[in-house]
């Protein structure tokens, strides 16, 4: 965010901590009245809220694609190994035929599962860019108790009005945020 | 198994890959440790190739039948044994006791090497023991107790005894006695004038009447007999031969018979009698001319045998078959009166060929003439233990028969021995004689033997089947004619010049010297060398053509009276296992592994009692009973046997040793405990007559059995399930 | 909290890379034991019999066409030659020895067929295979050899694949092979 | 078929059980020959035997007119085993060349599936490591392997004598000849119950045999197309 | 929660609710992520105790008994010819059976909006993931030769096999692993807030482990969104999987030719048989935690007892529904084998154990779970859970044994008998599933506390007329 601004236009992330949702919600709207956009706001929380509560974007998730990237991927895989490995080395079975279509559902159907539920575990991670490999993040460990804390990145001197305008909606804190290993 | 075995007569054993140490391959994990290992040779014989298998013809001598074999051998090993296909007897096929024998040779409990007292001697020890016997023994005062094989011993021993001046050797056996094979011979000798064991010839028969005999079990040539009646049944298009069975219990014949009656013990020549009647009547003779005087009617009622289906068989023998067989053995011979029931059986035949019908009664020819030495006679044995129990016999040798554990304890042979100065042992096991004995020499198992047997049973031509070693001797043992011709030589003297052999070969050679002047047989050649060569890869010699000449008899009106019994509640019926028979390989632990036919039970003695009488008694299966008579008693585990006289019980040979091995010992008992001192009329032990009381006691102990009582029988209770069985086997 | 987050990442980082380390420590141990040839009764050198001598495979393993066996020489067949040749090296003396004793030399196999393969030189030489095409070059290897080339089933496969058509089904069934 | 295929030869028994007198020869002849362990009476007694052939015997009627029934029972060979097709690891399959249900020990892994499933119970399992006391030992068939514990084991119609022949007939270049090859069973049988032979072959005792009216494969109807074929017995009744 | 607009005079009606229903009965979330790690960190005397019995137990019992098993070979297992199947397959087919208790309730309560699910769905997927082990296990032990089982695995491999995907086995062997992965996915999934709360609440080790397992997890914005999507992916997609899990487990027996096996219905009879006996291990398992864990009576109450009940109820109709279907099938056909199978089941040697299973599964569910008083006793659906646990083993010994014991060949039919070690490894697993329980239960938060607050959230009173009842707001 911000790169390339330095000294005191340089951004800084402050945190504002809420324990409601309708104060968490106020508080973006004031922060998007000062001019601040969706992109520069992040929040936390210890519960899921939709982002219709919090009147931040809807935004798709990225996770359904994996699974289905998954799913392709594990159905080809079963295909490669029910109808490709016998051919590699013909065994014949019991007067079945080498390659029985019937029992192929079977396989077809747990390595497509197989592929889909890895794959979304998978796409968990990357999508949210899990575990955080790349660097410090910012984050309040008030969130596991339920609070709601909204991270907004302004640039340096604008730090302070933001601050009187947020308190208004009553946050228990208003901080500037370090961003942390976790 | 560590000794260096040097090359000994022949080179052609000299295989390094067993003479080396044999050690199992390192990785003892693995499957492979149970291989042995495989080395180069020193020196390959031409013959050989490395894995490849080289074959050895040799005969059987797990019983006397003399079935000729073809030992696989791969690089010194024994690896299967198979059946001579050009044998006269057994024509390539074997038994189930023949299959095993590779563990008879191979047994870990064989006796390792000579010991006296126990203790290990070396073998010149052991023969100058043996010469200082024969030197300083009075002849009259020595005995020899030998077995039915193998032959060339009993005649290299007769000729020693002879040149001694000591009794001739005694032949003996339980199986021997089982067969009572005197019986036979002496019956047939009446009938048709030959004193022989006679072979019937089943093969092409229309209807074979069996009086007790056992003869696909272990009946004097099972093998022959076992390809005679496949023939019988199957070997003629559109004619298949009938077998009618008589015997108190079902045995393995009777289970393959068309017909069995379960007729009261005792009454088989009555029976006989009776049916011959019924024939000759079916075929129009009036009563009198020439047949037995008897009442068909009456001996049936007295047989419990329903007359109806007896005049049936006869309807059928005088209007349907041609050839008509009629067998006595087994356990009619060992009937008191069983020598009579053998001539009434034998007759029937010569009756047949009265009413101008086929029979198939023949003898096998003794090769040269010279027949084999005939097994004792039960006064012979009788006789001896009677001069062990004087104390007037001082040095015994056993060989081939392990008469402590063969001989009935009521013949009192076990304590006999207890008085005679020195016992000598040959056996090849450390079995319940050569614990006891002062010396035991073991000789090598008939796979590592020279030798050779005279066919007597199951042969259509004279026929010598021979014994070569196919390995290398397993153990430090010592072929007991070697041994014997040491001492002797170490005697010297008159001895060494009357028994003039420097070996066993050597012996043997001279043997069959005389068939070099044959030119009928499967091979002719003058010189010694080539004629004994071709004599070990034939396995024998035997003629070229079938001598078969059909036996024809006269009709005998015998009086077979009533059988005579001891005291007790039921007929007892003791009967050769017909897998181990009278035993002697009960330590070879697949034959104990292979189930009995009927019964299906392995590892045990089991007393056969027919559902009723179970009932009536308390009894269940797996149920250990005593079973008591006046001469011993013995337990065993009950098996409920739909098969059998409710008034009999039938319990089966070959268990109960108290030596022998670890699969043989302290395993079942041995129903020879059981039996009494009394001939059947021809010396042969009356063993049928003994008659037995039997009582609970309260424990149990599950039989080994291949079946499953519960889908046989039910749920333990008696239940013939013949749905079941047949919708398995369409008919 | 910063610290215990980059002590857990760097004993983390620490844990992975020495179970790595100590895998492929292992693996090259393994490999290079395996290479090695075991000590056979007697220095026996191929080379020289193949090349300089001349002596043809058969001459020694002469079973090769004929039976499933390619069979070691006896010690009779070595010494056949030997015994006109003054021992020099240390060798020729032990093969002496045990040629005096009559005894088989104890040789160590470098290629023990696990006992569940039925393999039969006879087949394959008839068939037309050199022993090179298996052994690889063991006539120029002056030691007992270790295997040139990973004989595993995938190695017996590939050829018997690789058959005309008609026989390709009987040389991969498994029974072809196993016993 | 006039000329026999060499690529492909359909092994078949026949059983005459007729001929048959139960003698347990071919029982003692098959452990002998393929170094089946023996196990004991304990085992036995529990069902753990582990013979490859065994000749049930049935009772049939009532006293006295009880009779015995004897069927040599075996691994039936079936064009559709259904050992087969349930082994996850291909321990036992279908030969094409020689249309017999092989068994490859060394695959085996030992889940049993293909005994509970064979209709025949002709598979045996070896519960436990074997011994055969040095030097019972030595008389093991280096031709068949030694199964160790954990491992499926069953009749194979002798397949090391099979080979053998075939090896022999293709280095002498001829096809095999009827009766050349026996399994051990077949060969010790003393009444010539047990004919062994190849069915492709026009003129084999085994094609003549099976052509019987007598001729009946068991257990037929469940589609298993067994390569063992019973000649039923007929006692003649009186 | 909107309690400030309703009269006073429904006070106490609203306490009344409030007591019955934890999501009508908030606490702060400080206070719930406090009552779940004081649970967590309860690590007492008691506790260590008992650990340290059930781990060297599970180590005897288990693991050394199968150690002895696989020195010396399968034979000390009572199994026999013909019976190849005994006790491992037994206990497997029941430990799949409880493996279906966790996906039942947190994939298809899930779905289906069944809001008293929230506070136990970990319990009962950690029920899953442990049974699934112990599960997992048995085909292991069951091998002849257990250190080939890698066999089963499709990769390439010098000996160029695959493994035969024509074989039950290797479709066992997927959908096992498939649902293993999958339901041990499923239960990371919504652990991780939680695993997160711990993280920021906890000291020490504890700390650095859950450092790790929370992934860095924040709960921003995006996380959710992904997170909540997988979740309703994966509560999809894992119930066909359980469906295929156990109905392959069916397929092992009903595709052999084996009378008693080969039965069209087994896959849902097996089916409906799992899940009986997973949710009825639910009750006893939250019966367990209620009980032994600290601050556990006020996440888990009796309405989530009696609403398994009533679940239990009908699941037990619904296996009384296939079983009588099988049965009366087979017993209306002519087979003699299938006929002398239903004899041995019903009064033969096997009828103990069939009459246990008919009693156990059907008669004692259906006379105790119709009352609402009895359902709402903890102790009595752990009873039924017990209970109706013994008579799904004993449907498992029927099927597998009992089938087994009888052949279309009576001369080779036979009996079992489970060998001690065969005994002592099917008990393992049992301790073996309560000590890995036991430990998950003081590593990770066993009550999913966003997933409480959430409902919380979503649940509300409103009043009509002069009643009160409770609402749910669909947050979702």
């Amino acid at each position: 965010m911000y790169g390339g601004y330095q000294g005191r236009y340089a951004p800084k992330t402050f945190v504002a901590l809420y324990h409601e949702p309708d104060d968490a919600a106020r508080a973006i709207d004031v922060l998007r009245e000062i001019g601040i956009e969706d992109r520069f706001i992040q929040v936390q929380s210890g519960v899921p809220y939709r982002a219709e509560f919090l009147g931040r974007p809807e935004r798709p998730s990225g996770v359904p694609k994996y699974a289905m990237v998954g799913a392709f991927v594990g159905f080809l895989a079963a295909l490669g190994l029910y109808y490709g490995t016998p051919l590699l080395y013909p065994i014949r079975v019991g007067g079945k035929p080498l390659l029985a279509v019937p029992p192929s559902f079977i396989v077809l159907f747990e390595l497509t599962m197989l592929g889909m539920l890895i794959a979304t575990f998978l796409g968990v991670f990357v999508e949210s860019l899990l575990p955080p490999v790349f660097g410090k993040r910012v984050y309040h460990p008030e969130v596991s108790d339920g609070a709601i804390a909204v991270f907004f990145q302004v640039p340096a001197h604008l730090a302070e009005r933001v601050k009187q305008a947020l308190a208004a909606t009553g946050p228990s804190e208003i901080a500037p945020a370090e961003g942390t290993f976790l | 198994m560590s000794q260096e075995q040097r090359l000994t007569r022949r080179d052609v054993l000299k295989l390094a890959g067993l003479g080396g140490a044999v050690a199992a391959v390192l990785s003892g994990c693995g499957p492979t440790a149970k291989y042995v290992r495989r080395q180069p040779y020193y020196d390959m014989p031409e013959y050989a190739r490395p894995g490849a298998s080289v074959y050895f013809a040799t005969t059987c001598r797990e019983c006397p039948a003399g079935c000729g074999l073809v030992v696989r051998t791969v690089e010194g090993r024994a690896i299967k044994i198979e059946g001579n296909p050009n044998h006269p007897v057994n024509k390539g096929a074997t038994c189930a006791r023949g299959q095993a024998a590779l563990e008879t040779l191979y047994n870990p409990d064989r006796a390792k090497g000579p010991t006296r007292q126990g203790k290990p001697i070396t073998w010149d020890e052991a023969i100058t023991a043996l010469a200082d016997l024969l030197q300083n023994t009075p002849p009259e005062s020595m005995a020899f107790l030998l077995g039915l094989a193998p032959d060339h011993l009993a005649e290299l021993v007769y000729e020693i005894t002879q040149a001694l001046g000591a009794p001739p050797p005694l032949r003996v056996g339980a199986l021997a006695f089982m067969e009572a094979r005197n019986t036979l011979a002496g019956a047939a000798e009446r009938v048709f004038g030959t004193k022989a064991l006679p072979t019937f010839d089943i093969a092409d028969a229309d209807l074979v009447l069996s009086f007790g005999a056992n003869f696909m079990e272990t009946w004097l040539s099972p093998v022959y007999y076992g390809k005679a009646y496949g023939a019988m049944r199957r070997g003629r298009p559109g004619r298949r031969g009938i077998l009618v069975h008589f015997e108190p219990r079902m045995s393995m014949t009777a289970a393959n018979a068309d017909l069995w009656l379960p007729i009261k013990p005792g009454t088989e020549g009555l029976v006989a009698q009776a049916l011959g009647y019924l024939v000759a009547e079916a075929m129009g003779r009036e009563p009198g001319e020439g047949l037995f005087q008897v009442d068909p009617a009456q001996i049936a009622q007295q047989a419990e045998v329903s007359l109806e289906k007896l005049e049936k068989v006869a309807r059928y023998i005088a209007n349907e078959a041609e050839k008509v067989v009629a067998i006595p053995g087994g356990v009619a011979l060992g009937q008191s009166n069983g020598f009579a029931i053998a001539q009434a059986v034998l007759s029937l035949n010569a009756l047949f060929q009265e009413l101008g019908k086929e029979t198939g009664v023949f003898f096998t020819p003794p090769v040269n003439g010279e027949a084999p030495l005939a097994p004792a006679t039960l006064a012979d044995i009788q006789d001896l233990i009677g001069r062990m129990q004087a104390g007037k016999v001082k040095v015994l040798f056993v060989h081939g028969v392990n008469p402590v554990y063969e001989f009935p304890p009521s013949w009192g042979f076990a304590e006999a021995l207890k008085k005679v100065g020195t016992v000598v042992s040959f056996a090849s096991f450390v079995d319940e004689t050569a614990a006891q004995a002062h010396l035991h020499l073991p000789d090598h198992t008939f796979l590592e033997s020279w030798g050779y047997q005279r066919v007597q049973v199951g042969a259509d031509r004279e026929t010598l089947s021979a014994f070569q070693p196919v390995v290398v001797p397993v153990f430090d043992t010592k072929a007991t004619a070697d041994v014997l011709l040491a001492a002797v030589q170490q005697v010297g003297g008159a001895l060494a010049e009357a028994v003039p052999y420097k070996n066993e070969v050597e012996f043997i050679q001279k043997k069959v010297a005389a068939l070099r002047e044959r030119t009928d047989g499967i091979y002719a050649h003058p010189h010694p060398q080539v004629f004994w060569n071709l004599f070990l890869q034939h396995g024998g010699w035997w003629t070229e053509q079938s001598q078969k000449e059909l036996a024809r008899g006269s009709v005998l009106n015998v009086q077979v009276g009533e059988a005579d019994f001891d005291q007790g509640d039921l007929y007892l019926v003791v009967f050769p296992h017909p897998i181990l028979a009278e035993g002697a390989s009960a330590n070879n632990p697949w034959l104990q592994e292979t189930p009995d036919p009927t019964t299906t039970v392995m590892w045990n003695t089991w007393v056969e009692v027919h559902p009723e009488t179970a009932a009536r008694l308390g009894l269940q299966n797996d149920d250990v009973v005593e079973i008591a008579s006046p001469y011993g008693a013995i337990q065993a585990v009950v098996y409920v046997y739909p098969g059998i006289r409710p008034d009999t019980l039938a319990v089966p040979m070959g268990q109960g040793h108290t030596a022998l091995g670890r699969w043989a010992r302290g395993r079942g008992a041995n129903p020879l405990a059981l039996l009494g001192p009394e001939a059947n009329g021809a010396s042969d032990p009356a063993f049928a007559r003994v008659r037995v009381r039997v009582r609970r006691l309260g424990t149990r102990r599950q039989l080994a059995r291949k079946e499953n009582v519960v889908g046989v029988y039910g749920d333990g209770r008696y239940e013939p399930v013949e749905a079941k069985a047949e919708s398995g086997m369409k008919e | 909290m910063q610290a215990t987050s980059s002590q857990v990442r760097k004993a983390v980082i620490t844990v992975v890379v020495l179970s790595v380390l100590g895998v492929l420590l292992v693996a090259a141990v393994g490999l290079y034991r395996s290479q090695q040839t075991p000590p056979q009764p007697l220095p026996f050198n191929h080379q020289v019999h193949v090349q300089k001598v001349g002596l043809s495979c058969l001459y020694c393993h002469s079973n090769a066409n004929k039976g499933q066996s390619a069979g070691m020489p006896t010690t009779q067949r070595c010494i056949a030659c030997h015994q006109q040749i003054e021992p020099t090296t240390e060798g020729e003396r032990i093969l002496r020895q045990y040629a005096e004793n009559e005894e088989s030399i104890p040789w160590v196999p470098v290629a023990i067929m696990p006992d569940f393969v039925y393999f039969s030189h006879q087949v394959h030489v008839n068939a037309n295979i050199s022993c090179e095409q298996c052994h690889g070059e063991v006539g120029q290897s002056t030691i007992a050899p270790s295997l040139t080339k990973k004989q595993n089933m995938g190695w017996c496969l590939a050829c018997h694949q690789n058959q005309p058509q008609e026989r390709v089904a009987r040389l991969t069934s498994c029974e072809a092979c196993h016993k | 078929m006039a000329e026999m295929d060499p690529q492909h030869t359909k092994w078949v028994m026949v059983i005459d059980l007729d001929r048959c007198n139960g003698c347990g020869a071919c029982v003692t002849a098959c452990a002998m020959e393929n170094n089946v362990a023996f196990t004991g009476e304990e085992e036995n007694a529990y069902g753990r035997g582990m013979h490859w052939l065994r000749i049930v015997r049935y009772w049939v009627g009532e006293w006295p007119n009880v009779q015995v029934r004897f069927m040599p029972m075996l691994c039936q060979q079936c064009s559709n085993a259904p050992c087969e097709p349930v082994c996850p690891v291909f321990a036992t399959m279908h030969s094409e060349a020689q249309e017999l249900n092989i068994q490859v020990y060394n695959r085996c892994i030992g889940t049993r599936y293909c005994a509970n499933n064979c209709p025949y119970i002709a598979r045996t399992f070896n519960w436990f490591d074997y011994e055969w006391p040095e030097p019972l030992n030595f008389h093991l068939n280096p031709d068949v392997t030694v199964r160790r514990r954990g491992i499926m084991e069953k009749c194979t119609f002798c397949i090391q004598r099979i080979r053998a022949a075939e090896e022999e007939a293709r280095m002498e270049g001829r096809p095999v000849r009827d009766g050349e090859v026996q399994p051990a069973c077949a060969q010790a049988c003393p009444t010539e119950a047990i004919v062994f032979g190849n069915w492709q072959d026009p003129n084999s005792k085994v094609r003549e045999l099976a052509e019987s009216q007598r001729g009946f494969r068991f257990l037929e109807e469940l589609g298993t197309e067994p390569k063992v074929i019973y000649l039923s017995s007929q006692k003649h009744e009186f | 929660m909107q309690e400030t607009t309703l009269p006073a005079e429904l006070h106490e009606r609203v306490e009344e609710l409030r007591e019955e229903h934890l999501l009508l009965d908030p606490r702060p979330r400080e206070e719930m992520n406090r009552m779940v790690l004081e649970a967590m960190e309860d690590v007492n005397r008691e506790y260590i105790i008992v650990m340290t019995i059930l781990g060297l137990v599970t180590a005897v019992t288990l693991f050394g008994a199968w150690g002895y098993l696989m020195s010396k070979g399968l034979g000390l297992a009572g199994i026999r010819r013909p019976i190849y199947w005994g006790l491992f397959i037994v206990s497997f087919v029941f430990w799949i059976g409880i493996s279906h208790a966790g996906t039942f309730v947190s994939a298809i309560l899930r779905v289906f909006k069944a809001e008293f699910r929230r506070p136990f769905t970990r319990a009962a997927e950690l029920m899953t993931t442990f049974a699934l082990a112990g599960a997992g296990l048995y085909p292991l032990i069951h091998l002849g030769r257990t250190w080939r089982f890698y066999w089963m695995i499709p990769y390439p491999n010098q000996r160029w096999l695959w493994p035969n995907f024509r074989s039950p086995l290797v479709w066992d062997f997927l959908a096992i692993n498939t649902y293993l992965l999958g339901s041990t996915m499923y239960l990371f999934l919504p652990l991780i807030p939680d695993l997160a709360m711990a993280r920021d609440k906890s000291k020490g080790w504890r700390k650095v482990l859950y450092t790790i397992l929370s992934f860095g997890w924040r709960g921003t914005e995006e996380e959710w969104r992904h997170l909540q999507k997988a979740i309703q992916i994966f509560a999809w997609a894992i119930i066909p999987v359980m469906f295929s899990v156990h109905t392959i487990v069916s397929w092992d027996f009903a595709v052999a030719m084996k009378l008693g096996w080969h039965s069209t219905i087994f896959g849902p009879y097996f089916i409906v048989g799992a899940i009986l006996s997973g949710i009825s291990a639910v009750g006893f398992i939250l019966y367990m935690i209620r009980i032994s864990v600290k601050n556990m009576r006020y996440f888990i109450r009796p309405e989530h007892f009696d609403a398994l009940g009533k679940l239990l109820l009908i699941i037990s109709m619904g296996w009384a529904y296939f079983f009588f279907n099988e049965f009366l099938l087979e017993w209306y056909g002519g087979e003699h084998t299938v006929q002398e199978i239903l004899r041995y089941y019903t009064t033969g040697d096997m009828a103990p154990v069939w009459w246990t299973m008919v009693i156990c599964n059907i008669l004692i569910p259906w006379l105790v779970l119709w009352n609402k008083n009895w359902r709402r006793k903890p102790w009595v659906m752990a009873l039924m859970g017990i209970i109706v646990n013994i008579g799904m083993y004993a449907e498992r010994y029927v099927i597998v044994v009992g089938a087994l014991s009888r052949n279309r060949i009576p001369f080779d039919w036979g009996w079992y008998k489970p060998s001690l070690v065969e005994i002592s490894i099917a008990l393992g697993t049992f301790t073996l599933f309560f000590f890995l329980y036991g430990l998950a239960s003081r590593l990770i938060p066993l009550i999913p506390v966003w997933e409480v607050e959430e409902g919380h959230h979503a649940h509300g009173l409103k009043r009509i007329g002069k009643g009160v009842v409770k609402t749910v707001a669909e947050l979702e």
